[in-house]
């Protein structure tokens, strides 16, 4: 008999809890010869702003031990270049499609969301919170708990698909953060986005990345992730879903006896583009071979 | 529309020092060899998925025979030493083959100007060209910093007309390999180009002077090789708005006509 | 001729800018095997509280990729013990010792000062303020900018020694702490502290460290702590000092050109521990072969 | 007062595989072997500085033959994995000789109780025994789960009596090796035990009742292994204020007298 994968995060309901992380799995295409979109639980696609923007000069990306920093500077077509090319090809791949949405203002998020409410393509939205925010001075949305929740508030009021918050780690307190969020309406939180962290080429006394600064990703930042999804948590009562290094069965086993209820994985598919559908096999086969249900395992963490 | 790629664990058949810092390695990867155009390359594992080195590394496919595959490759960091540490029977993890490679012109003279390892990509290339055009003439430009940086010659050699220079002069030309590229005088030329980014700058813009057309192959930092992180953008030529001012190597490159890149 | 690694850390004349790392160098003694102690710039000792600490049940540490996970919970023997047999030991070894304090509150930072000021073995006083205030919920000292400077100038009002504040890395904004305690008259900064991390062992669904959430330090935590030494270095005008993940001369030399006078090395010692001597030949080494001052290094970035 | 410790790159003589997962080093590293003391430890370093593995990793000396020491290891995790891929001639980077080792009681019978891999620091001590206590006897008490984990028995066979427990009963006594235990009646034996946690608590717990002298070797996740991080702490037994309320395994150990830990 079939185990059940399936999980529900806020209004949406998914095959199994084994997600792909914005910016990592490109518009779910790019992997269809190495895994079935449509087996995942849902593809997180590369993030979407309102008008295309070009990204940061090269290079974008350099690698640290046990992780990558990147500045790939948010390029994208921008959303209706987003509609036309690559909602179709999303239709065909029949996956589960999460839009990552970003912005400069309050008002674009509520555009983003107004704009991609109509699409039965789009399974739920998620908003990454952690680009500046231009009218104040470039603080980050996602790091004053304020700032979060109104985000919220405006992709809320202008959408009814899902909304999940994806956090960014680059704060002192990210429970205060989830807090907020979930009060302005969040239906998930997912966290955690990069470290903000830098590299150096000592020959040149050059930074490495052309952008100077980027998001350390990859197995580096497991253990500060995995921390911070115990504590949001222990809070919210909204489901979380882990984010962060992961890159085996093992790893997102620790997310959910943590307390996520569902999973992104990220670098890792740069390393073994077909690692999402080989997690689906795995937890299946783990969930079978000790007998037990998903929401057991989920937030069982024994202290 | 699947794009045939594969991640596919080879066979180190055999890995050659050729000299102190290169290394040839065969390995049979039937999925990959069987499927490998002129220009394209892979992504390599150079250890156990989230061990260190993480990322794979890009290297072009020098060469295939059959189910096997040659890489020629340079050592120059982490990834390239765990590499030339491998042996015979060892498993290799590859994803491939990625990108767009050469496009064989329809002339009936081809040029290859390789500087230093960036003579891997071309030698698959002239195959294809001798096996496509057998009666076009093809012209190898080798170029290095020294004799013992030059590779592969016996193999060029073989393949068409093969002109030698080395920055020190301790064998062929004394110089670099875009002095030998001035010295040819045909008007239908095609060259196609890998080596240092200055080199391959010198080359478009003889080719530019020429009215040749030139095939460059770059080279960028590479995270998916895959087309899904966007890492290894390299900016067009000319003035393009938003998410067209890059392109990005491995999936629209790693070849690319000079003057999308160099205007 | 010899080439000049001296440097200037406040009113801190040391020897040259290659220091040990507070909980990662014991008492000095502890090393002597591998070690002169003499020969390097300082060594900073384990933390002190005014009152002995047991420390933390095991397991206190768990490996991560490129990284590990430690919470010792600040065990030490007091500051009385620590004068009574460490500081003879100290003097033995004839290191410039600076002292590493922690305390609950700020009254216990500032008898900690009083109590050391008169020592002539301590060079130097590193706070630690990456410890809760437990009148205040127990918020970090270091994730607030007031706090911290509270901390700073309790500090410095009950010593003549140059203090040096030693800054979290959990928080949004790294330069208003450092700011903040510079404007309370710190001598120096130091950074980073250890990210908070966890690891959970999926087989017993319990967390890897007895107290659940440690400290992760080690080079997957390199690129952070970079960024936020070069973020601290463009802000502030007292000397910074760099740490996290440093375990090799090209790692010094990343630091050093980001913009830190002096750096601090800290899990390496576990896996070489006569690597801290090695750095300073090695330093010695590079400054000879390219004919290059420390002076000009320093903040030398090219942006 | 600078103890005699050496970080020193030794080259691997043998690495033998015993059974499915253990495995016996040999390694030519002259300044830790010269000064091993039994149930001392070294700290193996399972790659370069800063790479995956990080954290060195203990393990007892098992024996040692003049500038040769031997290192007998189970296969649990990344760590030894890597080991058990290092070969003959390959250099390995030891920590050591660390820790207190093991007390030779002044008695006329010594008791060695080892369970599974916890034999392996066993053996250099009934050498040293042997060595400085000629006549005294020395009984070997050797459990694993089954006849296949039972290592080194000749070698333990050539220096006392030895008797054998399996939990299988696929060899020797069907059971615990506490079981072999209390069958010994002697009064004046002193009792030194390494092994699974529960098994070594079960042994000091016979030996309380016994009145006889028992030494345990403990296990802990350790970082530095020389006392400094402070990672390796486990609880004394009894009830003792502040830094005093735990001992340090790599520095107060590995060997404690088994009252120090379990009252
Ligand atoms: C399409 C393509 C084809 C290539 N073909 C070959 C080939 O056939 N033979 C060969 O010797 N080399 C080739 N290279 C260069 C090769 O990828 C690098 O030398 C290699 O990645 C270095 O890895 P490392 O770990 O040894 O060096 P490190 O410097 O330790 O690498 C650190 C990081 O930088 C990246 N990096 C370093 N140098 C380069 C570079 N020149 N290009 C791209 N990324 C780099 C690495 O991939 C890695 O992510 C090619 C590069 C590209 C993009
Ligand atoms: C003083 C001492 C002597 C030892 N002697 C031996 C011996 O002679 N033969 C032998 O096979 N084993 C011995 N052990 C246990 C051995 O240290 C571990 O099996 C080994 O560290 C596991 O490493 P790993 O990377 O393979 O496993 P992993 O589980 O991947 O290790 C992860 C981390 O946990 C630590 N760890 C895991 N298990 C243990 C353990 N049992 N004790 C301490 N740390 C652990 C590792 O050191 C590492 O830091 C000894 C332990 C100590 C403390
Ligand atoms: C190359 C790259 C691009 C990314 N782009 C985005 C993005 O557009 N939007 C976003 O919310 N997160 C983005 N991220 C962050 C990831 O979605 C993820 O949160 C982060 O990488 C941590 O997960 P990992 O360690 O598994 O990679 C990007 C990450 C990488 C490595
Ligand atoms: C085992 C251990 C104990 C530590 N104890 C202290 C301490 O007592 N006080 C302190 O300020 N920092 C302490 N630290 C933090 C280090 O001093 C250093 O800031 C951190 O480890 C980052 O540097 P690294 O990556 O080089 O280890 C400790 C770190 C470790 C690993
Ligand atoms: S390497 Fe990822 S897009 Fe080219
Ligand atoms: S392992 Fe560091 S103190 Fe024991």
């Amino acid at each position: 008999m079939g185990v059940d994968l399936a999980v529900q995060i806020g209004g949406l309901s998914l095959k199994n809890p084994i997600m792909t992380a914005s910016g990592t799995f490109g518009y779910g295409e790019e992997f269809s010869p190495f895994v079935n979109c449509a087996d995942l639980g849902a593809i997180v696609v590369k993030g979407i702003s309102l008008l295309p923007r070009p990204g940061n000069p090269p290079p974008r990306i350099v690698e640290t031990q046990g992780g990558m920093l990147n500045a790939i500077g948010l390029q994208n077509g921008g959303v209706e270049r987003f509609i036309q090319v690559k909602i179709p090809m999303l239709r065909e791949l029949k996956a589960a499609v999460i839009v990552n949405i970003l912005g400069d203002s309050i008002d674009d998020y509520a555009a983003l969301a107004r704009r991609l409410d109509p699409l039965p393509e789009v399974h739920g939205i998620e908003v990454n919170i952690s680009c500046p925010n231009v009218k104040k001075g470039g603080v980050a949305f996602g790091t004053v708990p304020e700032m979060a929740a109104r985000v919220t508030r405006a992709v809320k009021d202008n959408t009814s698909k899902p909304v999940i918050i994806k956090l960014s780690p680059n704060v002192n307190d990210i429970t205060a953060i989830a807090l907020a969020v979930e009060e302005a309406g969040a239906d998930a939180v997912s966290l955690i986005n990069t470290l903000i962290g830098m590299a150096i080429d000592v020959q040149s006394r050059r930074p490495k990345l052309a952008n100077i600064i980027g998001g350390l990703s990859g197995p580096a930042i497991k253990p500060v992730a995995l921390r911070m999804v115990y504590q949001v948590a222990q809070v919210v009562g909204i489901p979380v879903i882990g984010i962060g290094g992961i890159n085996s069965l093992n790893d997102v086993l620790e997310f959910l006896i943590a307390g996520a209820t569902a999973v992104q994985i990220g670098t890792a598919n740069f390393i073994n583009p077909g690692l999402s559908g080989e997690l689906v096999q795995g937890l299946e086969g783990y969930l079978r071979e000790n007998d037990c249900k998903l929401a057991d395992l989920v937030g069982s963490l024994q202290t | 529309m699947v794009a045939l790629q594969y991640v596919e664990t080879g066979c180190i058949q055999q890995n050659n020092q050729l000299n102190p810092d290169s290394f040839e390695m065969q390995i049979y990867a039937p999925q990959i060899a069987q499927r490998a155009e002129p220009g394209q390359f892979v992504m390599v594992s150079c250890s156990e998925v989230g061990r260190s080195p993480l990322l794979r590394r890009p290297l072009s496919i020098h060469d295939v025979h059959g189910d096997t595959l040659t890489l020629l490759y340079r050592v120059v960091g982490e990834g390239t030493a765990v590499m030339a540490a491998m042996g015979t029977g060892d498993p290799i993890s590859l994803l491939g083959p990625l990108g767009q490679g050469f496009t064989i012109a329809e002339t009936d003279h081809h040029c290859l100007v390789g500087g230093g390892i960036g003579i891997a990509p071309l030698l698959l290339l002239a195959r294809k060209i001798a096996w496509t055009q057998p009666k076009a003439g093809i012209t190898i430009l080798a170029g290095a910093r020294n004799r013992q940086e030059l590779l592969a010659l016996e193999k060029f050699a073989a393949m068409g007309t093969l002109h030698i220079s080395t920055d020190d002069g301790s064998e062929g030309q004394h110089g670099f390999v875009t002095q030998l590229l001035g010295n040819m005088h045909d008007t239908a030329l095609a060259v196609y180009t890998c080596g240092p980014t200055p080199m391959m700058q010198g080359v478009a813009k003889l080719c530019r002077e020429h009215g040749w057309g030139c095939q460059v192959s770059l080279e960028s930092h590479m995270a998916c090789g895959i087309g899904a992180c966007l890492g290894c953008a390299v900016a067009r030529s000319g003035i393009h708005a938003g998410a067209d001012k890059y392109v990005h190597v491995c999936k629209d490159g790693p070849v690319f006509n000079a003057e999308v890149i160099w205007a």
